[in-house]
């Protein structure tokens, strides 16, 4: 009974493929497969848009949208419309197909980075051997169709926001990258399948071996999100979209569906990253423990999926934005060093498996936060002191 | 400093940036004025030229339609990268002739025309514009009504620094929340004003010699109860975002006004103690009844935009331990000085210059009277207009996030600077 | 603050964990949410609140009763004249004490009450009505002699302790003028 | 398979042609990243997963946005509206030519075309092994070039911010 739950998808599909004629079978498996994958991450983007606004609103002492539909649910529905009714407004002087283009550049790669995100026990569209590395692939075609809508436009305020996206992608690429080399190194795999595989529930015992219970997974985890935040351009690192200073960055010249089109673009990409770091990090579909198995594996999935998203709402809600030298500063002075550390680690931990005395696992978990958490002083105090800053105590004159 | 950057180079400059694509390059060929370079080879425009380092600079005119400028307020901006090269505010946008209507109309007529100068902190300029003329015609405000002015003046005092704070870490990237919590506070002291004047921001309530009606019954124990929450909410900002490192790296060492600078260029207010100078005028001038207070005034040592965001908040708690003390000394009896007229009121000819210390700096009305029933000159010392005077010097190096930052720092209301 | 050791990321730590509080108290106590849903639900009203101006006329017939007598001291006194008076002229030509005309220009008006501080026989007074939006932009806010006409009772409704007090003063006024009548009458 | 790499190397061939013959800058560097991605797409109906993916991320990702880096440091983005000379031209095919002619003739040296599906899967795993094992010198010396050309850039820039302070 369990294991029918947890494949329902899957076996519905090989149903329906089942009645195509053999010669159509693969394209009907393929349509089905980025059917569902559509419609599950466009109704997820249409919740989380509203969850957003919602959870800002509780932060900020006031209800959040509560008039269209119950609870403000059809809020996504009247944004929709909103949006396709909305002029198309192109600024006379644009470069016309590049600001066409745009928009299609920005949400194809993000939608391909799909293809490899395991969503459920063998629910994973495309099981590719080098999975991580294309998911990367992909993602860095996002700053070229940044570029383009920022040059397109023929403003300023664009031409600012294009040049401070790519800045910002590009160097957060490699902490990003650099976080994810170690699951990938004690995983022993490129492919996200092989990955999650490496994260089950040992033979014996009931936890799951999920990389985050490491000291080099917990770091891990933590400088993927922070790269994850600033490829995503989300709450502290919004410099693109610097609101204050430039407008809406290279967004300014849009409007009604290609803004919308970006915005999908941007929330997507958000699940997609995250998804990666729910793969590499939280043992993917798996369940933490063995008792816990009964769950469905796309429960566990879109479980963690709703955590990360509630994490960036939450930043989004409390943060300032990071100027843009410190943003660069932060990624070549601080998460790479620590993502190369990190790495260092990893491989210590790999190494000291073998480890038999009394308090093997708890030397091995000392020394890996020992090592992590001097890294973290000497850098973060490095970067942060020398320029002087912190809580100052004022006198009073009376 | 280094070179006038006259209206008319800039404008030429605004449209000639040639990293435009291609398409717009024809466009701007026919709209270019006949004496203009060759077409194709875009020269540097003249603002750029008076201006030394090599590479292309990009000229950008923030405002006046942009989100964070504080109203209607432009600011041309010659860039060298993200890197402000030149910056030369141009403002006027939201003139409205305030002096010569003053000079129009009868002493009262004035009085609610003050609520649109700064109109965040409309009692403090009612009691400005009303001491000065008190000084002109000579009379005396009764004990109660001393009280109800410090009471209002500091309510207006914590509210306008709340919203500054929020306006601020606005700019500086954090999106609503810090902007909400201040207006929620900033809420309960506009019902107050409601209940007291009749209208929230607009009160038009002080008269030359008192107030123009009483407290009404419950006003003062619904007060008490407000400024009793003040506290709780400064705690709430102080953990929210005093210590966020992200902050600090935002606004230390951000905009460094020099003491010398800020005495020279005339700055006052919390800006000008900022930068460690001792100059408050409610203990300098000891106008109304301040003397009888116990408050202390902060002082930074950096000059910073941080210094200036944390004056702020440590001026908003002396403002609470004011207000504690005045709630509980309030007296009984008239609130309005017998001998002061509300229609014809014709003061002696002379001139005087009344002046309080209001939120943003040192308010000033001066007035001539020439016997008649409409003063002869009425002059008004704008605060937030002589505080911008010091933008460029503080922006001119920094990054562009670093000058709206700075700009948010000075706390300026363009009802204000415009008049 | 102490300078000593800080672990730099402690006060964004603190920052989130006040916002989680807001978050979690929102939910808690509902006396958090600040905000009021208009137009369902509305702010309580406030007694000395003002929007525009009113003219106040005892008894039931607007005409007759009408306090204001077209004295034009409002008219004077009012800092961006919006307010235009004419009296009312009887068969012969006599100038009555009664306005034939009484215009406010609202979208001149500033409500700032001077008009009826200064009106020596609390003719005008002000309103709290601010739904007052108009398709018209040229003539609408102009509000004629009818639409600022408002009675006591809805004066009473609308500041309820200065009601109270000017109609005991306006009831004493016309007591003392009757009594002086028939004493002068019966004299 | 035949359909499919026929449709990626038109893709590739018109991405280069328009590269090198439209008239705005930023739109050769557009059509030079479609080019770039068309290349991938022939490593992938070859079935080399890897080095598809490594060109996608390289050639789209660093590549184009280093053209454009570079683009945004020009002065002239459109190209003078003059006649087009043709002397560039004519020395550009010419070029293109013995380039052809070259790899035609380096084909057969190479042992002939591989059979399809001869059984050398390039698993990423045999790939690393042997990158570790067999080429590990040359791929340290190509690290070693790389960190030095990244020192090497940031060595350049940083002066110039320097003085500037």
């Amino acid at each position: 009974m369990v294991e029918a739950i947890d494949q329902v998808f899957v076996n519905l599909k090989h149903a329906v493929v089942g009645w195509a004629p053999p010669a159509w079978q693969a394209w009907v498996s393929a349509g089905l497969t980025v059917a569902a994958l559509m419609g599950v991450f466009m109704s997820l983007f249409a919740l989380v848009v509203l969850l957003e606004r919602k959870g800002l609103g509780r932060i900020q002492n006031r209800p959040g949208p509560n008039r269209v539909g119950p609870w403000g649910l059809l809020q996504p529905m009247a944004d929709f419309i909103k949006m396709l009714t909305k002029e198309d407004v192109v600024p006379a002087g644009a470069d016309r197909v590049v600001h066409f283009l745009a928009p299609v550049a920005m949400v194809a790669p993000v939608l391909l980075a799909y293809a490899v995100l395991p969503v459920g026990r063998n629910m994973a569209a495309v099981d590719l051997d080098a999975g991580v590395l294309y998911f990367f692939a992909v993602g860095a075609c996002i700053e070229l169709s940044v570029f383009m809508a920022g040059w397109a436009g023929r403003n300023k305020f664009a031409l600012l926001g294009a040049m401070r996206a790519i800045a910002q992608m590009i160097s957060y690429e490699l902490p990003l990258m650099l976080a994810a080399v170690p699951a990938v190194m004690l995983a022993g795999t490129l492919s996200l399948g092989g990955i999650v595989e490496a994260q089950a529930v040992p033979a014996g015992g009931w936890l799951a071996r999920w990389h985050v219970l490491t000291p080099w997974g917990l770091a891990g985890l933590a400088l993927f999100t922070i790269a994850a935040l600033a490829e995503a351009n989300r709450s502290p690192f919004d410099l693109p979209e610097g609101e204050s200073e430039i407008v809406a960055g290279h967004l300014v010249e849009y409007s009604g569906f290609k803004y919308a089109l970006f915005f999908i673009g941007e929330y997507l990409g958000m699940f997609a990253v995250s998804g990666l770091g729910i793969t590499l990090f939280l043992g993917g579909w798996r369940s933490p423990a063995s008792f816990l198995d009964w769950v469905p594996s796309y429960l566990w999935f879109f479980a963690k999926l709703g955590g990360f998203v509630a994490l960036f709402i939450w930043l989004r809600g409390t943060l300032p934005r990071v100027r843009g030298d410190q943003l660069m500063a932060l990624a070549w002075k601080l998460l790479v060093p620590m993502a190369l550390l990190n790495i260092a680690v990893a491989a210590g931990w790999h190494y000291s498996a073998g480890w038999s005395f009394a308090g093997a696992w708890l030397a091995r978990w000392g020394l890996g936060l020992g090592i992590l958490g001097l890294g973290y002083g000497a850098l973060a105090r490095g970067l942060y002191e020398s320029q002087g800053f912190g809580p100052r105590v004022y006198r009073f004159a009376d | 400093m280094n070179g006038g950057l006259d209206e008319r180079a800039l404008i030429g400059a605004l449209s000639t940036g040639d990293l435009m694509p291609e398409s717009a390059g024809a466009a701007i060929e026919e709209q270019r004025p006949p004496d203009a370079s060759p077409s194709g080879s875009a020269t540097r425009s003249p603002a750029a030229e008076s201006v030394r380092g090599e590479g292309e600079f990009l000229e950008v005119s923030l405002g006046p339609h942009h989100p964070s400028t504080h109203g209607v307020f432009r600011v041309d901006v010659v860039l060298d990268g993200e890197r402000v090269v030149r910056l030369k505010p141009v403002f006027g946008y939201l003139h409205r002739n305030h002096e010569k209507l003053g000079e129009r109309g009868s002493y009262l007529a004035a009085m609610p025309y003050t609520d649109r100068l700064d109109y965040f902190c409309s009692l403090t300029n009612n009691w400005a514009y009303a001491l000065a003329v008190e000084k002109l015609a000579g009379l005396e405000v009764p004990e109660r009504a001393e009280y109800i002015r410090v009471i209002a003046a500091e309510l207006t005092r914590v509210q306008n620094h709340a919203c500054l704070i929020g306006f601020l870490l606005q700019e500086a990237g954090a999106m609503g929340t810090p902007i909400m919590y201040a207006f929620r506070e900033r809420e309960k002291v506009l019902d107050l004003f409601e209940s007291l004047t009749g209208a929230r921001m607009m009160c038009n309530y002080f008269r030359f010699g008192g107030c123009r009606c009483d407290l009404p019954p419950g006003w003062i124990e619904q007060c008490r109860r407000v400024v009793a929450e003040l506290p709780r909410f400064l705690d709430e900002f102080e953990n929210l975002l005093a210590t966020n490192e992200i902050l600090m790296a935002r606004t230390q060492g951000v905009g460094v006004l020099s003491a010398a600078l800020a005495v020279n260029a005339g700055v006052t207010g919390p800006n000008l103690r900022a930068s460690g100078v001792n100059y408050d005028l409610r203990k300098a001038d000891r106008y109304g009844i301040y003397d009888r207070f116990k408050f202390r005034v902060p002082l930074g040592a950096h000059g910073d935009v941080y210094d200036r965001y944390m004056i702020r908040v440590l001026e908003m708690r002396e403002s609470v331990a004011i207000l504690d003390q005045a709630l509980a000394g309030i007296p009984e009896g008239p609130i309005l000085n017998p001998r002061s007229r509300l229609r014809s009121f014709r003061p002696r000819a002379g001139e005087a210059y009344g002046r309080l210390e209001a939120p943003k700096g040192e308010l000033g009305f001066y007035l001539i009277s020439d016997g008649s029933g409409s003063p002869y000159r009425y002059r008004i010392r704008p605060p937030s207009f002589i505080n911008l005077t010091v933008l460029e010097d503080l922006c001119v190096g920094r990054l562009l996030q670093d000058a709206i930052v700075i700009l948010g720092g000075i706390d300026i209301v363009m009802g204000e600077v415009d008049r | 603050m102490s300078r000593g050791v800080r672990l730099v990321g402690l006060g964004i730590v603190k920052g989130l964990i006040e916002t989680a509080r807001n978050f979690i108290g929102s939910y808690r106590d509902p006396r958090r949410l600040v905000t009021v849903e208009y137009p369902e639900v509305r702010l309580p009203p406030v007694e000395r609140a003002r929007t525009f101006p009113m003219l106040v006329y005892d008894g039931a017939d607007p005409e007759a009763g009408l306090r204001c007598v077209a004295c034009k001291i409002c008219e004077k006194e009012c800092p961006p004249q919006c307010i235009y008076i004419e009296a009312d002229r009887d068969a012969r030509g006599r100038v009555l004490k009664r306005p034939r005309v009484f215009d406010v220009d609202c979208s001149v008006c500033m409500g700032c009450q001077i008009c009826a501080e200064v009106c020596p026989f609390d003719a005008i007074k002000m309103n709290t009505e601010y739904e007052l939006a108009v398709a018209d932009r040229f003539g609408g806010l102009l509000l004629r002699k009818s639409q600022l006409v408002r009675s006591t009772e809805y004066h009473r409704t609308v500041h309820p302790q200065e009601a109270v007090e000017i109609d005991a003063q306006v009831a004493q006024a016309r007591a003392r003028a009757e009594a002086k009548a028939r004493a002068g009458g019966g004299g | 398979m035949e359909t499919a790499f026929l449709i990626v190397s038109a893709i590739t061939l018109a991405g280069a042609v328009a590269a090198v013959s439209l008239r705005n800058l930023v739109h050769c560097v557009l059509a030079a990243a479609v080019a770039f991605a068309g290349l991938a797409g022939v490593f992938l109906t070859l079935e080399a997963e890897f080095v598809a993916f490594a060109q996608l991320l390289v050639y789209v990702g660093a590549v184009s946005i280093l053209m454009v880096m570079a683009l945004g440091l020009t002065r002239h983005v459109t190209a003078p509206a003059g006649a087009r000379a043709w002397a560039p031209w004519t020395v550009g095919v010419g070029v293109a030519l013995l380039v052809l002619a070259a790899v035609v003739s380096a084909v057969p040296a190479a042992g002939g075309p591989q059979p399809a599906g001869s059984g050398w899967v390039a698993a990423v795993r045999v790939m690393g092994e042997t990158l570790m094992t067999r080429h590990v010198v040359a791929l340290e010396v190509l690290g070693l070039l790389l960190t030095a050309a990244l020192i090497g850039a940031g060595v350049i820039a940083l002066p110039r911010r320097k003085d500037e302070e």
